[in-house]
């Protein structure tokens, strides 16, 4: 007997009696070869009581800095929003928490009807008729999207504009080598160009797009917190392909979900898969996991989703229950065409998040997202009014947007950590590329009150006021006064 | 004596109604934390052609109402902390609630994936711990614990091995599993590119040995294995197996699924293995979730481990932990030069919540502890296999291979269907009534009427023994009457459902007003 | 069509096993944390002659046993997230879940009642601030949050009433009663060494003034109320009624259990009262736990304040907190000269785990939503007699008095006896097959075969319809076949328990072998 | 609607209606006399969100330094014993968290059960017959034992150990002049006595029971922490009260529950009622409460006791069922003339405790106690061999004991405290007795390790040597080593 188990000696000496074998060993030793058993214990440290386990698993929290310890600002794709303490109390529940994928329905009503729930609440969101019960979170969300559009239409490109979140963007070229396809990436507007900064290029976009495109891919809002115009790009794949005789290609977005109260869905702008990550709805930061990727589509692609879908039914008496339907689709009964490998998805972190949208309920979804563009509207005024800030872009944004500091990221980050303020993303370690050398992703959730706003003003203009110039390499002393633009008559700029 | 009236169930009673259905518009749980900034034209927020126009019909429901409706589904559930739950393959062991209190904790829970290394140097500590964890049980020396789940693993591993011959330019197509794989193997195979080619199972149970030779020619890049296999079985020509397969140079896979049978006894890197995919979930014990979160990490040898996933977590001398994205491919721009990473499976570093479970265990049981859950899983699976014979079981359930089993054992429902007019799915629907979850039916494929049984470590011998009274008595009862059996369950909350209609007409939403 | 074998339901099913009937020698949950001092010979460490022989024969079991055996007997349980809980006199009103979070962080829950007031100040200010709400919400100045519960509350109220009058040389004995009175008003009397007088209820439901002024004599303490009573009504005498009381020198007592009907709308203090208990288990939503904890602090008018309970908490100049000892009599000494204090009633401060979520309550609230539950509370119960009246349930279970009710309503199932030959007990057992819990019944004393309803704020009308209707329904059933409801209920887990055995023979512990 | 409520104004409407009144008011107007109605808002704070007030009262949690941020060695009545987590779980299910009180025993199956389980394992731990199924908690227990004395035997005195718990001691002081008795302090002994130190009189203890003393009182372990000759002292009551035909006082004892596995229970010592504070056992901190106090008795008592009974009986249809029994007791039933007045007690607290129990199960909980036995008296004499510290007795103690420093107990904590330790309780600050002055209770549980308590023992000295001397006055500067004694050698005394 050690930890959880509960076998006596009694037991013990009863059982290998009633198998007719001497020993435990012998069980072993007559079916593992000698030859591949392992001749020694494990080297591994022994084993604890349970306030050991915690008081180190305790030692090891504490030597992180959470959401809780700094005001942070980070977001770039998982984002500090309040989950309710009912959502914790139910995830929490034996009922929902222990067992495994329904695969007995008569006694898995309560997570079928969850899962249905759920894909209601996704469809509501998105716009769009169908939706699965998850997949594993956001990015793989839109490499599984990918893999759809290879089922659908057979084709080998897969045109991504680069708004998409970069681990998105990374993981859909993991996944497409495997599909056999290939992955050709649309740049976003600059400064110098014409119309909109910081979205997709819309000429780039149509350009990109043929006969052979089997999907084209967009984020709304972008990596960079702007809000694209998604029926125009969307409308734009589908005639770039011309009159293909197979059909436009597949249109997928992939969507911030907190963000669809005040955003127009992705069903009413001419999308037809949209993916996204799920955490914001309810689930915790977690340092990136377990959350969820919600996938919703079209009618015409029910047939090639992945992952489980919950379906209404009746029982033999006539009442109302839920199956997992569409099952020929999966691994476990089409195995080598199966529209997808995913077996165990997120079945837990999808019910935190329909109760957390039945607990903002259709009102608060767009009273949230109206706190928020309201707020990340006066963050970004508020930060862009600092010297040496200015907006990466000044597209719409609803709560996270891009900043391009006149300093070092990494240096005005740890003056902030200082002050206990964590002021956003480093863009430039999250995508590589040349151009986000000094961009700032800064993100507001709910739980960041104007005077924490205005906290983070106050530090990142210290910061960024004691730390060298990117672009001149100028230096400021640490004790300079922070500088506001259009303040400067009240201070002499340093030299 | 007393009047009994018509009695329905309660949970029968309540008949299913969704969230959706229940509330009343202007109902509300959410309160709105205060606009404490200036009020500014919405135009200027968000113009208007970006806007919703309708809201999206969610709920609208008080606080006390969902906790209500959840409250009262979550009941029409069974679940493990319930019940017995032998689904083979799964591994329903039992969910230890330090787990939740020590993921729950705020350093962890609400932890940003891009906190800065210096300052989550806790979580990669974990990380690197449970890295170092995961290879010592394998045999092998490399990790990442990006995947998700174990189909991820899977995914993962295939790409791996498939950038592994690219990069010795050669383009293998071929991947080998038996017909007793489980169903995420050959369709992980098909999503990575490559083809399956089915190896024959002999007559004990194992890969054909005879059929592996002919098929391994230099197409071939890789053979997916579990061992123990689907059938509970150790496969004892697992040396000859990998030296075969790395003879014909492919890579070896291990399906990790049922790891819990061989912890601290026999690790798949000494077997010969090349990349293990783990079920956190399973093995060491990550909650379902009633489908899901898991987590599939990977253990890899040498020559592979080069193409592993981004990014890894390193250790520096001063002993600081740090994630390396060096292998990472830039944004979207071409490969960093030198890297032969596959890139990344999905976002951030992997389902962080679900490592600090399977570390919190591993710690918990210590090295001596996992060989013990291992040893007690077998033992349980073994009696509870004589049991079933005792009870005169096997006469109608025979085992399908062998003589004893690993952790976990599959019977043929055959002799059952023949002679007793029930069959498997008619007996998982009767144990419903009988308070047990049943096991994994219908699995693996090639034996008739399976019915696959693994009651882990953590039950007990009187559960065990109850279990097995119960399939001697439904038995029993079919012997009589077998209609009992045919149109059981009667006393869950809904009874058979009907899946046919469900799939034909599909109705995967609630229709709203 | 299908068979139907004989159904036991499910939990009917389980017979009841306790945890010491399960398990087996040697199990074990707890791993004890190792032996890291020295070890000391067992006799110098304690004495054989001081030691236990015997181990307490406490279960053997192991963790994944323990997990199954409560949360399988919790199931046996119908609770408050689960259905409609209009048991009148608790409140059983919504319990959020916010509370339950904010009372487990560390520096609530692990927060030492002994720990240095510098190093305790939020706990001190929570105090503070949750005794000037009070304060506010009773209309009275002085607070005392140490009670446990509503009935310790009115002990220290009725000691208080005892120090007030013996330090002004008065040794008054009497404690006026209405007859509608809780049960724990009279008990209290008694065990502060008072005499319980009752005062009559008149035709209204209302105190009987002219048997008050009877009774009101030199040798009165004080008049313990309820307002509204246990009837559900608002004594419109009160004024009159508290100037009698005030007029023979004695205190007026305000029992809070039922502050639910009037927060932010009348104040016992605008009232006349000099001490009012407050139950934070019901207006403020602690949850009950099946029996408690619970919370029962007091507020007291400025004359009775000098004879409150010690420690209190109290606020310097600069804004620190402290407890203030000052008035504890010292360790078993004498008194501390000049103090007035009746002393201490429990150890440390009160139920501060009660007190965090009470105070979560009013400040999520704040006045505005606390008046806001008061009325809605109001209006629920009645709308649900009103509902009750139009389904024609008011010719067997007319209210026992009055027209209108405030949070709750008393209905005399007398009518229902005489014409239906059922009894409330029955329609109470009845309403379980329903998934309901029945109302209190059987109290007030002085209806009859009442029946006593309060619905809270927190449900919803369609609850309160539904609720309705199965009253409805079981009259009309009984009207058919009255044997239905006297069997009732059953489709709990077990139905109709004998209370006379249990108390002829009482078997209050398993026996263990 | 406000919070929680979920009335629309549709709703109201027609609800208005149905009762007939034209509006909300109306209700009240008729009901509620003009003149005791409050003509204003309540002048409280709006309420706010859900994060608002979690953010709130994580602030206050905050200002407080609980056993998680500091090493904590208080201890004096509750203890910061490790709750394993499988406790929180049970506590937080709906099923036991939010029902009332079982008056329905068909639908409380559950709780009623826990009940019973609960006094077994009470009955169990205390060697007697009979528990009920909580008191609120330790020193209201003490109290409440006193009554169930005076029900008994109508006599007036309770004669009481100076070895209580200073709060039971007054609490029962408070109570007792309700019920009409007196209360007589027996002291300890002292160092100049002879015979052990540290624990009740037994000479002042023989001659303070006469025949109208109703019960004799004391604990075990003492408040002190001294392992109490409780056979003798029951003896000695017994037999003190001589040949009163009504029979000897009630004996009862303050039991610490968690001592109970290598302690001599009290059923085993001639102890009537045992009665304790319950919060070590599974329960937290919570700054004082809420926690649970047990109630054991003989068989005799066992119509009088205080409180909740649970039950056996059987169902119409045979199945074993649960029940609150002997309610005749109680002040529902029998009104002025019950047994106590207490209705509302502590049973989710007591779930914890035999959830508790359980999962300590008959080994662990002497094998805790064994631990905890070591670990204490390592302690023990760690500490006592500083120099400036003694122990106050030298009694066997279990987790906890008395040390006289020769310093101001207050300084010396302060200084530890800058340390991040806690050494212990301040005695003379809760009993007042001066001789109490320069008393230092000491708690080692479980959570503490041979680490920490070398730490203690450190931070401990140091602070001393930092600290006036109590007795003589003498200061020793701030930077002196700290002694140890019998080190003098390595170390000049400083002067
Ligand atoms: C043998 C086997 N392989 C692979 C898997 C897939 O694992 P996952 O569900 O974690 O993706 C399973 C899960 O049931 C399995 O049993
Ligand atoms: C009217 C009334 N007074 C007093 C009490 C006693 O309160 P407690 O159970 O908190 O001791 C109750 C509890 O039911 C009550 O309803």
């Amino acid at each position: 007997m050690s930890r959880y188990t509960a076998t006596t000696p009694e037991d013990l000496a009863a059982m290998l009696a009633a198998i007719g074998v001497g020993s435990l060993r012998e069980i072993f030793d007559r079916q593992i070869p000698a030859g591949v058993r392992l001749g020694r214990e494990l080297n591994l440290p022994d084993g604890l009581s349970e306030q050991d386990v915690y008081e180190h698993l305790r030692a090891l929290a504490a030597r992180n800095v959470s959401a809780e310890e700094e005001l942070s600002f980070l977001g770039a794709g998982m984002y500090d929003h309040y989950v309710p303490a009912l959502i914790d109390m139910l995830m929490e529940r034996s009922e929902f928490l222990t067992p495994y994928t329904p695969y007995q329905p008569e006694i898995s009503q309560g997570g079928l009807q969850v899962m249905f729930e759920y894909q209601t609440a996704i469809c509501e969101l998105t716009g769009l008729p169908v939706s699965n019960a998850s997949v594993y979170e956001g990015p793989s969300a839109v490499a599984a999207a990918g893999y759809l559009a290879k089922l659908h239409n057979g084709r080998r490109r897969l045109v991504v504009s680069a708004g998409l979140h970069p681990h998105s963007l990374q993981t859909l070229r993991t996944n497409a080598h495997g599909y056999g396809m290939e992955v050709v990436e649309v740049p976003l507007t600059t400064g110098s160009a014409g119309g909109a900064h910081g979205v997709t290029d819309p000429e780039e976009w149509a350009a990109a797009i043929d006969a052979d495109t089997s999907a084209a891919i967009f984020a709304q809002p972008n990596f960079y917190g702007a809000v694209e115009d998604a029926a125009a790009l969307s409308a734009a794949a589908k005639s770039a392909a011309g009159d293909n005789a197979r059909g436009a290609p597949v249109v997928i977005a992939q969507v911030d979900p907190i963000t669809l109260g005040v955003l127009s869905p992705p069903g009413d702008c001419g999308v037809d898969v949209a993916v996204g990550e799920g955490q914001p709805l309810g689930n915790r930061l977690d340092f990136g996991g377990p959350s969820f990727g919600l996938f919703a589509a079209r009618e015409e692609y029910l047939r090639r989703m992945p992952g489980r879908i919950a379906g209404e039914t009746v029982d033999v008496d006539g009442r109302r229950g839920f199956v997992l339907t569409l099952q020929t689709r999966e691994q476990h009964i089409r195995r080598e065409r199966a529209t997808s490998n995913i077996c165990t998805a997120q079945a837990l972190n999808a019910l935190g998040g329909v109760v957390y949208l039945s607990w903002l309920g259709r009102r608060g979804i767009v009273e949230l997202g109206e706190l928020l563009l309201a707020r990340t509207h006066y963050a970004r005024e508020a930060l862009a009014g600092i010297d040496g800030v200015e907006k990466l872009h000044s597209q719409p944004v609803i709560r996270e947007f891009a900043l391009r500091l006149d300093a070092d990221v990494a240096a005005v980050k740890a003056r902030c950590a200082a002050a206990g303020v964590n002021p956003g993303v480093d863009v430039h370690a999250l995508t590589h590329r040349p151009e986000d050398a000094g961009v700032l992703l800064v993100a507001i959730t709910e739980r960041r009150s104007r005077a924490d706003i205005d906290r983070l003003t106050q530090v990142l203009a210290d910061a960024i006021a004691a730390t060298d110039r990117r672009s001149t390499g100028e230096t400021t002393s640490a004790t300079a006064q922070p500088q506001r633009k259009g303040m400067a008559t009240e201070a002499a700029m340093p030299a | 004596m007393s009047a009994t009236p018509a009695i329905e169930l309660p949970l029968q009673r309540q008949r299913a109604t969704t969230i959706f259905q229940k509330g009343s518009p202007g109902r509300r749980a959410f309160v709105c934390p205060e606009l404490d900034v200036p009020a500014v034209d919405p135009e200027t927020l968000l113009p208007a052609r970006f806007r919703r126009v309708e809201p999206p019909r969610l709920p609208e429901v008080s606080e006390p109402e969902i906790v209500r409706h959840y409250v009262g589904i979550s009941k029409r559930n069974f679940d493990l902390d319930s019940g017995f739950y032998p689904l083979g393959s799964c591994t329903m062991k039992h969910n230890p609630r330090l787990h939740e209190r020590a993921a729950a904790l705020p350093g962890h829970a609400r932890l940003h994936p891009l906190q800065d290394s210096e300052r989550a140097q806790g979580a990669l500590e974990l990380m690197w711990n449970l890295q170092g964890a995961l290879s010592e049980i394998s045999g092998l020396p490399h990790v990442s614990l990006q995947p998700s789940a174990g189909s991820h693993g899977e995914l993962a591993g295939v790409l791996l091995t498939r950038a592994y011959h690219e990069d010795r330019g050669e383009t293998r197509y071929k991947v080998l599993t038996p017909d007793t794989a489980h169903g995420t193997n050959p369709a992980t195979v098909t999503m990575a590119g490559l083809e399956v080619v089915k190896v024959a199972t002999n007559a004990d149970g194992g890969v054909d040995v005879e059929d592996l030779r002919a098929k391994a020619d230099r197409d071939v890049a890789c053979l997916m294995l579990t061992n123990p296999n689907t059938l509970g079985l150790f496969d004892p020509n697992i040396s000859e197996i990998a030296e075969i397969v790395h003879g014909v140079g492919a890579t070896l896979y291990y399906d990790g699924a049922n790891l819990n049978a061989v912890m601290g006894i026999s690790r798949p890197g000494d077997m010969g293995f090349d990349i293990v995919h783990f079920n956190l979930h399973k093995s060491f014990t990550q909650p379902h979730g009633g489908g899901g979160p898991g987590s599939g990490p990977i253990a890899v040898s040498e020559r592979v481990a080069p193409y592993l996933p981004v990014p890894m977590v390193v250790r520096d001398e001063s002993g600081a932990f740090d994630l390396d994205y060096g292998r990472e491919r830039s944004g979207g721009q071409e490969e960093r030069p030198g890297s032969k990473s596959i890139g990344r499976l999905r976002g951030f570093h992997g389902n962080y919540g679900c490592f600090v479970r399977a570390y919190a265990y591993i710690r918990s049981l210590g090295g001596d502890g996992l060989k013990d859950a291992s040893e007690t899983a077998v033992l349980n699976a073994n009696y509870l296999l004589a049991r079933l014979r005792q009870k005169g079981v096997a006469e109608f359930l025979p085992l399908a291979y062998g003589e004893l089993c690993m952790h976990e054992f599959v019977l043929s429902g055959g002799p059952m269907k023949r002679d007793l007019e029930i069959k498997t799915l008619d007996l998982a629907k009767r144990l419903l009534d009988h308070g047990f979850h049943p096991p994994t039916v219908y699995f693996p494929l090639l034996v008739e009427e399976a019915l696959m049984v693994e009651p882990t470590e953590t039950e007990t011998k009187e559960t065990l023994d109850a279990f097995a009274d119960a399939i001697a008595e439904i038995l029993a009862e079919a012997g009589d009457d077998p209609e009992i059996a045919r149109s059981a369950p009667y006393t869950t909350p809904v009874r058979r459902l009907d899946e046919v209609a469900a799939a034909k007409r599909p109705v995967i939403r609630q229709a709203l007003s």
